[in-house]
């Protein structure tokens, strides 16, 4: 009992935490105080760290490793802006974006979910080198996707855009390495904020409930949980269908958040998805909030270099490495942790609890 | 014809991941890290080879010899600053530190050499054998890295099975603290590890240069993914394994680009690796230990 | 009808015949002993029962019942549980989520009442917490019910491991080497603990130990293992004092 | 030859050794004795380098190893048979007893060593190329020992190592423990049980909750009432 | 080597006190198209610099600052915001298709206006009345490739490797298929690459080969260009070679031997080897400050800044003018200019945002380029 309490308090804090500065930077924003590099980061932070709690409960409490993420991220980002875009003038502002966000959340979860099935077969790094391997799929096919409209509905091509043999008047809705462009700019600050307080909300109650508690078993001592009679493959795949989900929600975020959606290496390939993980285990595995933390830290921080000009990414890799000594080493724990410089010190009141070990 | 050759091309695009597969999976198999860093280990070695080689006038033997040891050395200094520090954190907490240290490579190699791409010579000047009056060529690039590359992977073998320090291997990467007992300087054995690895790297950032000769700071970042997924293909932590997972995948990747679609051939290449992983969960050649309960 | 019923079992590793025509029948209550030199096959009869293992030949009936080549999770349900060689605990969760895990399959709310913590999710829980206690209670282990799993000295993580498996309702519970680890005053205690939860939990108990103080203490029947056949069969007493058997494991 | 002072060892906060001093001299046999979480493997575990501890000192004869690493103790001609058996699952079983010869490199002395620990334990010469993480935990357990036999120790410490061994291979054990002694290799030895430790050895200390409550010659100690109530079972 | 890297400073000219022009550059300074990146900042600086030292725009200083998008849209963005942040009025950028849609949204909106040296996706126009190209754009390029081949019967079975990866690959190579089928040109294979395979081209030209095309069309950059030349020489594959402006920097990459780029076709605006002195100049500039020789974005770039100028002096606007007024008057001014520059004679703007200049198509011969208009 008393544990519990002590994890929903720390939800408290995160979550009153997180309020406190929505309300701070809404006002800033509002004021014109807010620098439009902080402004026009507000919703992506809020994308990554979303994805970033998805990603945590994978790693952190189904004990698996998956590089795909991004992959999940994409698959929202593509179907929820493929519909707003195909719906643009037929359904008002507010219901299309509901369900652009039902949708991206959904297709999220039924890829998270048909990728389970094999997958979670497999173990350790073969899983995390077939999810890798699911996310660059995913990208390379709809590098070279090309879907137009026009009025004899909707034409398809995995080749090029010719082939789609559309009217002159036909509109592009994904035009291959181009992507979608036009996505209308819905994602707002108040909306993803509200997203990342479900998301957190969504995660620290399932963690602590009858079917988390199942998943922790599973990761912990498979054949234990075995057993005692929990059905292995089930709560795998509704941890990992789960976390696929909230990438899902992140990546509809960022897809009604930018003008350009592309499927490149850096956005929704292994490299971001290596880069979520850096969030994940940054943040502290299994831990949540940390896991916002690190994404709005590790965003900020290469924008803050900027000044810094060429050295800017050399530093911001030094910085990623001395951190990850920081936070990890178990010399520099203990030094930190005669000095009293522990993460409560530096972070306030988000402190590791026990669970995240 | 056709067929030959694509098989051809496709080995000798497999031996270069091969070649570059062997040195993570001697790291991964000894010291269980994905060590990502890896492929920029092998951009530095290839731009060493291309300073003492194009800047400098040197013979190529030369220049590899004097890769090879910088790349051991980096290795062993990345080692000792950012992996020694984490030995008894979570692996995930060294992979994340890897991916810095990759970061740091490519950024150091910008500051340096610039962003420019480079021409890289080849370091063999053979041409090659020719078949069937030319119409099958196997270039002498290819045929250099297979050679290499088995070579490599046979005094690997040997060197893991009979020696002491590989011996030593064997038990660190079986249970470090176990390891201890038995006399065994756990760091000493992990270093030696990675100064193996970054001096493969160093081998295999010539030859890599020397078949696809266009060298940027980001040279070895693609292929240290495609490496690290031939490694997994083929049984990660086996060594044979790394050879026959390389070339399969050069093989898969040539053949799906030449048979079914040129722009959809990533895609291919990952599905197969998927398939192939579920019927064999631990890779082509992975040993595949049930835990005894 | 018997609790048990092994026939004929038998398993290979390779060219290993690690268990061959295994028999075993046990009736409801009882209190049984699976005794046999080291590497004879024992823990390997307790895979086969549990599903870990697929015996390549035999069947396992429990409560008349075919369980052979069922799944592990599957014959949990059917009603075995069992403690391992090996201490397997959820290590990094408190000994209380421990037995909550096993309690899982006896109280019922769904992911999504969870999710959104419907009441049904804080009666159930409490229900829940209520039963671990309980069990808990038994082992002396309710003060510590807080503590990481992990973080309990050894002797204590063997009894949460069997508080675990009693969680979840067995009709026949498997202990494999329980005293191992433990001194003598404390393995008389396991003795008692042992005894205490067969009346108050009306369990059927097989156990493998190679605590002989334990074994003639509390088994009323043992089958001997030799090499992965049976060398002896019957009342503790009898077989204890077969001299194949006091060749072949006891010494003397 | 051992020679233990003051030694606090700390998980965290947790303080599992409160200073304990104590000497084991060259060819005794010295048990270590105490309930479950005394804090017996915390001090063989500091001893041969696979902890540091918080404060005090180990002495090899004479000299402080206290900081010395793992690897160079054992090189020292010390031996360890560790808790829960620590077997190099991947490995063969003969593999796993190469290993234990690891620092040694006389070819002669080494097949010498093969012979006596396949004398010992004829189970494992029969299963020389299973892997040693599918032997029952039985065999694991003979495994340990015998790989700990490999490097032909002057010291060895045991943690425990008739936990799991049938009847027959407990005495096996005790005899083997024995005619090493005679042999001349010392001995520190953590057992259950403590009838049986007692019974061969020299001397033993008792310890309880991190500190050394009673120590002195084994034979006495076997017939210490307190001892017997509390830790023989009578 | 060449270590411009380094020596690249993005902001130099003091902004204290007097007003000043701030414009504001987007591009790869680091990642995998750093090169093009840093080229446009090198040769935008040049530009500045001179024009400074010339008592700048209508009697005001420009103030430079670049910052580095990765080719990354949401980079970019953020480079972008970082640019308003520091009171950018008028942006050159950004170097890449992708990122500079995301861009030209942002400054469609906001009211700045953009000019991008090198982004030549339409995309990157479309919609947005405030972007304009400097560079060709893709259909653009695709088009006149397609009929100049036709035209000059430069073959007869044409082959295309295209980067299926990339926005400006892939719609450069369906505007020139497209056109190929207008102007009857036969194409008899068609094979993509990606970014995540960019180094081994021998399937794709083997069967270019197989299927006898006497001219490969390849639109992409000169990184990947250098190894296609390499590995068709391997092959013995000798069709004619056909690139469009990313092929431009090809004989610029060191120590890659030049002889196998003997009878490249590519479309650029500007070589840098030209006699006028604007060139001489430039490069030799460019060569000075940063090493190695620019190309064709750098060319793009520098010109962007003297358009600029020309288009604010015609305007006569000073800095004191609110952004949009800046931009809404640009936007007038430069579909009246008419400039000649490093990349072009007599261009000029359309209020799609196209250029409107003749492409050069040149061809290498003995190191060089030689036109062939
Ligand atoms: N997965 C396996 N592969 C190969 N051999 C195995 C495997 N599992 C068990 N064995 C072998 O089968 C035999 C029986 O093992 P088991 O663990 O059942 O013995 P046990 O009777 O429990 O012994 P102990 O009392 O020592 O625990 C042993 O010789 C062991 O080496
Ligand atoms: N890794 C650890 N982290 C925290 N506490 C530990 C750890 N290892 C041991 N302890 C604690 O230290 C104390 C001493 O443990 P130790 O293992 O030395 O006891 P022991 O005498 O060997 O017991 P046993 O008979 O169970 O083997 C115990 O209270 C134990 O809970
Ligand atoms: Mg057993
Ligand atoms: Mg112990």
């Amino acid at each position: 009992m008393k544990k519990l309490n002590k994890s929903t308090q720390k939800l408290i804090t995160t979550l009153a935490v997180i309020v406190v500065l929505y309300i701070v930077m809404s006002i800033m924003d509002g004021t014109g105080n807010l620098s439009s590099l902080m402004s026009g980061l507000l919703v992506p932070v809020c994308a990554y760290s979303l994805v970033a709690v998805g990603l945590n409960l994978c790693v952190g409490y189904l004990g698996e490793l998956s590089l795909g993420h991004a992959g999940f991220m994409c698959v929202g980002a593509f179907t929820s802006a493929f519909f707003s875009k195909l719906f643009q003038d037929s359904i008002p502002d507010v219901p299309r974006f509901i369900l652009a966000l039902v949708i991206g959340t959904l297709m999220a979860a039924l890829f998270g979910f048909l990728i389970a099935i094999p997958v979670l077969r497999l173990s350790g790094d073969y899983l995390a080198i077939v999810t890798l391997a699911f996310g660059e799929i995913i990208k390379n096919v709809i590098n070279v996707l090309y879907v137009g409209v026009d009025s004899n509905g909707l034409h398809f091509s995995i080749k090029d855009q010719m082939s789609l043999g559309m009217e002159p008047t036909g509109k592009m809705l994904v035009n291959g390495a181009q992507g979608i462009t036009g996505t209308p700019r819905q994602s707002t600050f108040t909306i993803a904020v509200l997203l990342l307080i479900i998301a957190l909300i969504v995660t620290h109650n399932f963690v602590n409930s009858r079917t988390g508690r199942a998943v922790k078993a599973i990761r912990d001592n498979q054949i234990a949980a075995e057993t005692v009679g929990l059905p292995v493959t089930k709560y795998k795949l509704v941890a990992f269908t789960i976390s696929a989900a909230i990438a899902g929600v992140g990546g509809v975020l960022y897809a009604h958040n930018i003008n350009s959606l592309t499927a490149t290496t850096n956005n929704f390939g292994y490299n971001m998805s290596i880069m979520i993980l850096v969030y994940v285990v940054l943040g502290g595995i299994g831990n949540f909030s940390g896991s916002v933390i690190a994404a709005v830290v590790l965003t900020m921080l290469p924008e803050m270099l900027r000044g810094l000009s060429t050295y800017r990414m050399l530093i911001y890799s030094i910085v990623l490495i001395v951190l990850m000594l920081f936070n990890w080493a178990p010399a520099i724990l203990k030094w930190r942790e005669e000095h009293g410089i522990t993460t409560a010190a530096i972070v306030g009141k988000f402190k590791k609890t026990k669970e995240v070990r | 014809m056709g067929f030959l050759t694509y098989l051809v091309n496709g080995l000798s695009l497999g031996s270069v991941y091969a070649l570059i597969a062997l040195g993570y999976t001697m790291v991964y198999g000894i010291a269980k890290m994905l060590n990502f860093a890896h492929g920029d280990v092998i951009m530095i070695g290839a731009y060493v080879v291309f300073m003492c080689m194009s800047n400098s006038g040197m013979p190529a033997v030369v220049s590899i010899v004097i890769s090879i040891v910088c790349c051991t050395a980096l290795g062993m200094i990345i080692e000792k600053i950012a992996y020694k520090p984490l030995r008894k954190a979570t692996n995930l907490a060294v992979l994340i530190t890897a991916i810095g240290v990759s970061y740091f490579l490519q950024n150091m190699a910008l500051m340096i050499f610039g962003s420019n791409p480079v021409s890289f010579t080849s370091v063999i000047n053979w041409e090659g054998l020719s078949f069937a009056d030319g119409a099958l060529k196997i270039t002498g690039n290819a045929i250099v890295t297979i050679i290499t590359c088995v070579v490599i992977m046979i005094v690997l073998m040997w060197f893991v099975k009979n020696t002491k320090p590989g011996q030593a291997m064997r038990a660190v990467s079986e249970d470090k603290d176990a390891a201890v007992l038995m006399g065994i300087n756990v760091n000493a054995t992990i270093s030696l590890t990675f100064a193996i690895g970054s001096g493969l790297a160093a081998i295999a950032g010539a030859l890599l240069c020397s078949s696809y000769p266009s060298l940027t700071p980001y040279t070895g970042s693609m292929p240290g993914i495609k490496a690290f997924t031939a490694a997994v293909f083929g049984g990660i932590g086996s060594i044979p394994g790394a050879l026959v997972g390389g070339l399969l995948l050069g093989i898969i990747e040539i053949l799906a680009r030449a048979y079914i679609s040129s722009q959809l051939a990533d895609a291919i290449v990952f599905a197969v690796l998927i398939i192939v992983l579920l019927v064999k969960p631990t890779g082509i050649l992975g040993k595949q230990i049930k835990e005894k309960v | 009808m018997s609790l048990l019923e092994v026939t004929n079992l038998g398993i290979s590793f390779g060219g290993l015949r690690a268990v061959d025509e295994f028999n075993l029948t046990i009736e409801q209550g009882e209190l049984y002993g699976l005794i046999g030199p080291n590497g004879a096959g024992k823990t390997t009869v307790f895979n086969m029962l549990t599903g870990i293992y697929q015996p390549t030949d035999g069947k396992i009936f429990l409560d008349g019942k075919d369980i052979t080549g069922k799944k592990t999770a599957e014959i949990n349900k059917a009603g075995i549980a069992r403690t391992f060689q090996n201490i397997r605990l959820f290590g990094d969760q408190s000994v209380l989520d421990n037995v909550k895990i096993g309690l899982h399959n006896s109280f019922d709310y769904g992911t999504a009442t969870g999710i959104f913590r419907l009441p049904k999710y804080f009666n159930v829980e409490k229900a829940m917490d209520e039963k671990a206690l309980e069990i808990l209670s038994v082992f002396g282990l309710d003060k510590e019910a807080d503590v990481l799993a992990s973080n309990l000295p050894y002797g204590k993580q063997r009894e949460l491991e069997i508080a675990r498996a009693l969680a979840t309702n067995p009709k026949l519970l498997l202990l494999d080497e329980p005293a191992a680890g433990m001194n003598p005053n404390e393995t008389k205690d396991l003795m008692n603990t042992i005894a205490l939860i067969r009346k108050e939990f009306g369990v059927t108990i097989l156990l493998i130990e190679h605590d002989m103080k334990l074994v003639s203490g509390i088994c009323e029947k043992l089958t001997v293992l030799n090499f992965g056949r049976v060398l002896s069969q019957g009342q503790t007493t009898d077989v204890l004092n077969d001299p194949e058997v006091i060749k072949a494991y006891l010494g003397e | 030859m051992l020679k233990v002072e003051d030694l606090v060892v700390n998980y965290g906060v947790i303080q599992a050794l409160k200073g304990i001093s104590f000497e084991v001299n060259e060819g005794e046999v010295i048990a270590l004795i105490g309930a479950n979480g005394a804090g017996k493997t915390t001090t063989l575990q500091t001893i041969s380098g696979m902890l540091t501890p918080t404060s005090g000192k180990v002495l090899l004869e004479g000299t402080d190893i206290t900081k010395v690493p793992g690897h160079k103790i054992v090189s020292m001609g010390m031996a360890h048979v560790p808790e829960g058996r620590r077997v190099f699952a991947g490995l063969t079983v003969l593999e796993n007893l190469k290993m234990g010869a690891y620092t040694r490199s006389n070819k002669s002395e080494i097949a010498d060593a093969f012979e006596r620990v396949y004398e010992s334990f004829p189970r494992l010469k029969e299963r020389q190329n299973q892997l040693a993480g599918t032997l029952s935990g039985g065999e694991q357990q003979m495994l340990a020992m015998g790989r700990a036999l490999m490097s032909q120790p002057r010291i060895v410490l045991m943690d425990e190592p008739s936990m799991g061994l049938s009847p027959i291979y407990v005495e096996e054990i005790f005899n083997i423990i024995e005619s090493i002694s005679k042999a001349g290799t010392t001995v520190l030895l953590v057992e259950q049980n403590a009838k049986k430790a007692l019974a061969i050895a020299d001397r033993a200390y008792v310890l309880e909750t991190g500190n050394i409550v009673l120590s002195g010659d084994a034979t006495t100690l076997l017939n210490d009432n307190s001892i017997k109530k509390a830790y023989l079972g009578e | 080597g060449d270590n411009s890297a380094s020596t690249g400073s993005s902001e130099n000219v003091d902004t204290s006190g007097e007003l000043t022009w701030k414009i504001g550059g987007i591009g790869p300074t680091t990642g995998g198209a750093a090169q093009y990146g840093q080229g446009v900042m090198n040769a935008i600086q040049i530009a500045v610099d001179e024009v400074n030292a010339a008592g700048g725009i209508n009697g005001y200083q420009v103030a430079f600052n670049f910052q580095d998008d990765e080719a990354d849209p949401q980079k970019a963005v953020n480079a972008y915001n970082t640019l308003k942040d520091w009171g950018m009025q008028i942006l050159e950028g950004t170097v890449t298709s992708g990122a500079c849609a995301a861009v030209s949204a942002e400054t469609y909106n906001d009211r700045i206006f953009q000019v991008t040296p090198s982004a030549s996706s339409t995309s990157v126009t479309e919609g947005h009345d405030n972007t304009f190209q400097i560079c060709f754009s893709d259909p653009n390029q695709g088009t006149v490739s397609a009929d100049y081949i036709a035209e000059n019967g430069l073959g007869n079975k044409i082959g295309i490797i295209y980067d299926s990866s990339d926005p400006y690959s892939t719609g450069v190579y369906q505007n020139f298929a497209t056109e190929a089928a207008n102007v009857g040109l036969e194409i008899v294979a068609t094979e993509a690459f990606t970014a995540d395979s960019k180094t081994d081209f021998t399937t794709q030209l083997q069967k270019c080969k197989d299927a006898e095309a006497d001219l490969l069309f390849l639109p992409f950059y000169y990184t990947e260009g250098s190894i296609v030349l390499t590995q068709a020489n391997k092959m013995g594959y000798e069709p004619t070679m056909f690139g469009v402006d990313g092929f431009d920097g090809l004989l610029g990459v060191e120590n890659f031997d030049v002889s196998l780029a003997e009878g490249v076709y590519l479309l650029t605006p500007f070589a840098a080897d030209a006699e006028d002195e604007a060139t001489q100049s430039f490069v030799s500039k460019y060569e000075e400050q940063y090493g190695g020789t620019p190309n064709q974005f750098a060319a793009d770039a520098y010109d962007g800044i003297y358009i600029l100028k020309e288009a604010l002096e015609s305007a006569n606007l000073t800095p004191e003018a609110s952004n949009e007024e800046i931009c809404e008057a640009l936007i007038a001014a430069i579909q009246e200019v008419n400039y000649d520059g490093l990349t072009g004679e007599g261009m000029t703007w359309n209020a799609a945002g196209e250029v409107s200049k003749s492409p050069k198509a040149v061809i290498i011969q003995d190191g060089g380029y030689v036109s062939v208009q």
